[in-house]
């Protein structure tokens, strides 16, 4: 699937990719008030990585993306991920820092149904975003990984 | 100080964890600091564990409960915990130690032994991720979690076995022990929802206390069972063991048996501490001491007709796993009248652990050495080995003599205690287990023939590198201390853990939930 | 022959999950659920969080989800070995 | 015991059947790897099927209608965690089905050597 795919295919790809990945993006900000969270976020934005990959093939990437750099990226969000968990470590490894303490995400929320505040939660945003970046470039770089060594056995 | 002994137990998880995601941004930086890195963190992890083995034993063996998460185990006028927790007793602290000791030499055998080879960092993480899954498998005193961690050293060991991608065999045992370890995850898992299904809880401790023998519980025991069994690579589940420790690199068939018995150490963890006495143990017993017989008659059996070097100490390793569980089967099966040498059995089965894992590694190690100046694995046509590796033969007699069980070596020490118990229970049994040494003796007395004897055939090409030897040297220190004063280590760090499965149900549960 | 065993194992296994589906409680009634009211009641006042599933992955059952993600992060390690480029002395 | 009220508990252990099914009879790599997704999809509804209270409603209080019954939100962080595991897994096996292709040209396990077993 190095080719690119039929016209058709790459424009409605063009027209939809971006929106998809902006909803991924809303899906994992908002993870502590409604459905969904940095694991579905994620996979909704590599979902759009996807569909970009299947209509262009990886020479629509221009060299700009391979699996590596995404790997590294994945990292950032795994070791990002585990330096939240440490940051309670004055109580217990995991122990909500943030959460009520009135200063960034800290605001308290009532008990109850309630339309939701952004800027509540604690590390809870925070991890979404570390575990968002985590599953949208890991999905990514097994994609380009497979996509890569699929194409690779074709060629010999 | 004290801050840090009460969080030890989440380090020594977190240690190889961090280590495991750095890798592939520090390698970046060269070489070197790839390596430096790379020991800094098994030094660490291996520190950490030592740490603690100290916090549990100056604290008289009582289990360690750490909350994730939260400040105690149960939220005030809660019966159910409801946060994760890693609860330590004698026999996680055991296993632990296992995990470190093996970890570490892994690493430090890999720096020499993976020098040639590409993908170093991607090699390093998985490595560290396959250690700290074991380390969670152990500590960890939640069902779910529990099932992540398998999950986790699954993946990262089906990772390791297929890293030598070029090679056939390579990719065909990785897929195969993939769907292997797969399904024995997705047996527990769905034993585990079985579980919470009925109690509303995951804590090990919890379903302990509240476990009421339904016709449920008896299928998620059997389904645990199954798993676990498949896991720790029991006849008639023992069909990836051969292609995973024969086709993975050499120091990562060594911590695949550490990985192995982690399955083992959750199987007895689940029968003594999860059910216990709630069970027909009589029948249960005997499921396991039949498992055994097979494991071990059919591992040494297989042995015989390998050429190929690391699938014969492969086949050596499952019939080491059949010991392990005759032992602890028949300390099983006698827990309900608790004669004294139930508990005898289990010390045993305990002691034979880390028996098997100084001795197998060697092995392992060895081999890996020996493939690597013979250019082959093929026993037939390896030979005169001992001319130019003096170091190696030594190292390879001594593993190979205390597998089989020949004294002063530490094979003999937990063997002798296997055979008198289990001739308690059953003579046939102990004839057994006498049997299945005398054959592994002749298997590994003709592997080294083959191999070291005869006429030269490398030079002074196959030199061992000296992190290598370093790594097998200290395998071999310990598997002749273990052999020469096991009275002392059986004290020291056996009688904990056969103890805390023996009688430390009451304490197990006690520490999570209060009262006892 | 083969065939034939596994046939039956696979008989045995699927009759064992069977009896266990129909042993369950009742569908919609669980017979237990004082860890989960307890998330129901507490998720909003010790963690803020509206989403009650977001605190539990996040917060309660933290150490799981960190699990999760090195899974995740093994299965891409993983991939990215075995199709990695390979020295030429090892084709 | 009763099959009818516990239907859903039944369908999930029967897909569960079929994914074991695929797994120990089918030939192909590629089924094999469905195989075990299938398993996986059948225990996912299974757990999520656990925490079901009648007529519950998402255990998300964001415009949540008040007073309503809410299902258990254990079994859907578990299953969260659990379809992740099982997209890695199915990666991974995958990925050496890809490999095993471009050594042997085939996907038929019995022409493949080691897995003939």
């Amino acid at each position: 699937m190095s080719k690119e795919m039929s016209v058709i295919v790459r424009t409605i790809t063009r027209l939809t990719y971006v929106l998809t990945i902006v909803f991924g993006f809303y899906v994992i900000m908002h993870g502590h008030l409604t459905p969904g969270g940095g694991f579905q976020g994620g996979a909704v934005v590599a979902s759009a990585f996807a569909l970009f990959l299947v209509a262009f093939g990886t020479a629509g990437l221009k060299g700009r993306l391979n699996a590596h750099l995404l790997q590294s990226l994945e990292e950032i969000g795994a070791l990002t991920f585990l330096a939240l968990a440490f940051l309670g470590i004055g109580t217990a490894f995991f122990y909500n820092l943030l959460a009520n303490s009135g200063t960034v995400f800290g605001v308290s929320v009532l008990p109850g149904p309630n339309p939701g505040l952004l800027n509540s939660g604690g590390t809870l945003p925070l991890m979404n975003w570390a575990v968002g970046l985590k599953v949208m470039t890991g999905i990514a770089s097994i994609l380009i990984a497979m996509l890569v060594g699929s194409r690779k056995e074709a060629a010999e | 100080m004290n801050a840090l002994a009460t969080h030890v137990p989440i380090l020594v998880i977190a240690t190889p964890l961090l280590g495991a995601f750095a890798a592939p941004l520090i390698a970046k930086l060269g070489r070197t600091t790839r390596v430096a890195f790379s020991g800094l963190i098994a030094g660490l992890t291996a520190c950490f564990a030592g740490l603690l083995a100290a916090t549990l034993y100056s604290a008289g063996g009582q289990p360690i409960v750490y909350v994730l998460g939260g400040r105690v185990p149960l939220p005030s006028g809660l019966a159910v915990p409801v946060r994760i927790m890693l609860e330590v007793d004698g026999l996680s602290v055991f296993m632990a130690l296992i995990a470190a000791l093996v970890g570490a030499l892994a690493v430090l055998y890999s720096v020499s032994y993976w020098k040639e080879r590409s993908g170093g960092a991607l090699y390093d993480s998985l490595l560290f991720l396959l250690i700290a899954g074991v380390f969670g498998l152990v500590l960890t005193g939640d069902m779910f979690n529990f099932f992540v961690f398998l999950e986790i050293t699954s993946i990262a060991a089906c990772g390791l076995i297929g890293f030598r991608a070029w090679r056939k065999r390579s990719s065909e045992a990785a897929f195969k022990v993939m769907a292997l370890y797969t399904l024995a995850g997705l047996l527990v898992l769905l034993a585990v929802g079985l579980l919470y299904g009925q109690y509303g809880g995951l804590n090990m401790a919890f379903l302990a206390a509240n476990l009421s023998g339904s016709m449920l519980d008896r299928i998620a025991l059997a389904l645990l069972l199954a798993g676990l069994a498949m896991k720790a690579g029991a006849v008639p589940m023992h069909m990836w063991a051969p292609e995973a420790y024969g086709e993975a690199p050499a120091p990562v068939a060594m911590v695949l048996v550490a990985n192995s018995q982690a399955g083992l150490y959750a199987l007895f963890r689940i029968l003594f501490t999860l059910y216990g006495v709630a069970l027909s143990v009589t029948a249960i017993g005997w499921i396991l001491i039949v498992m055994a017989v097979l494991t071990i008659l059919v591992g040494v059996t297989m042995a015989l007709v390998q050429s190929d070097i690391k699938r014969l100490i492969a086949f050596g390793a499952v019939s080491q796993i059949g010991y392990m569980l005759l032992a602890v089967g028949v300390g099983f099966a006698v827990l309900a009248t608790r004669p004294a040498f139930g508990l005898a059995a289990i010390q045993g089965g305990i002691f034979h652990m880390i028996n098997d894992v100084a001795c197998i590694g060697l092995l392992f190690l060895a081999a890996g050495a020996m493939v690597r100046a013979a250019g082959t694995r093929n026993l037939n046509a390896m030979g005169g080995l001992a001319h130019d590796l003096k170091g190696l033969t030594v190292l390879f007699a001594v593993g190979a003599f205390a597998l089989a069980g020949v004294p002063p070596f530490n094979g003999f020490a937990s063997k002798l205690i296997i055979y008198e118990s289990t001739f308690r229970l059953s003579p046939v049994l102990a004839i057994v287990a006498v049997l299945g040494s005398i054959i592994l003796l002749a298997v590994f007395l003709r592997a080294f023939q083959a191999a070291f004897l005869g006429p030269r055939t490398v030079g002074e090409a196959g030199r061992v590198p000296w992190t290598m030897t370093l790594s097998m040297a200290v395998l071999a220190s310990i598997v002749i201390g273990f052999g020469l004063f096991p009275g002392f280590f059986i004290d020291k760090l056996v009688a904990p853990a056969a103890n805390a499965l023996w009688n430390g149900q009451a304490a197990y549960i006690g520490a999570v939930l209060g009262g006892g | 022959m083969k065939r034939a065993l596994l046939a039956v194992a696979f008989l045995l296994v699927a009759s064992f999950l069977l009896l266990a589906a129909a042993e369950m409680r009742p569908f919609g009634a669980p017979t237990s659920s004082v860890m989960d009211d307890y998330f129901l009641g507490q998720a909003q006042a010790e963690v803020a969080a509206n989403n009650v599933v977001t605190a539990v992955v996040f917060d309660y059952r933290g150490f799981d989800t960190l699990g999760e993600a090195t899974v995740l992060f093994a299965a891409v390690v993983g991939v990215l070995a075995v199709f990695r480029r390979l020295r030429e002395d090892e084709r | 015991m009763t099959f009818v009220g516990n239907l859903p508990f039944v369908v999930s252990m029967l897909l569960v059947c079929l994914g074991l099914y695929v797994l120990l009879f089918k030939r192909n790599l590629i089924k094999m790897v469905i195989g075990v997704s299938l398993v996986e999809t059948g225990i996912n509804l299974f757990l999520v099927t656990l925490g079901y209270r009648a007529g519950g409603v998402a255990p998300i209080y964001t415009y949540a209608p008040v007073g309503a019954t809410q299902v258990l939100p254990t079994p859907q962080a578990l299953t969260l965690t659990s379809i992740v595991i099982g997209l890695a897994t199915t990666a991974l096996l995958l990925s050496f089905a890809i490999l095993i292709y471009r050594h042997y040209g085939t996907l038929d396990v019995t022409e493949i050597k080691e897995l003939k077993g």
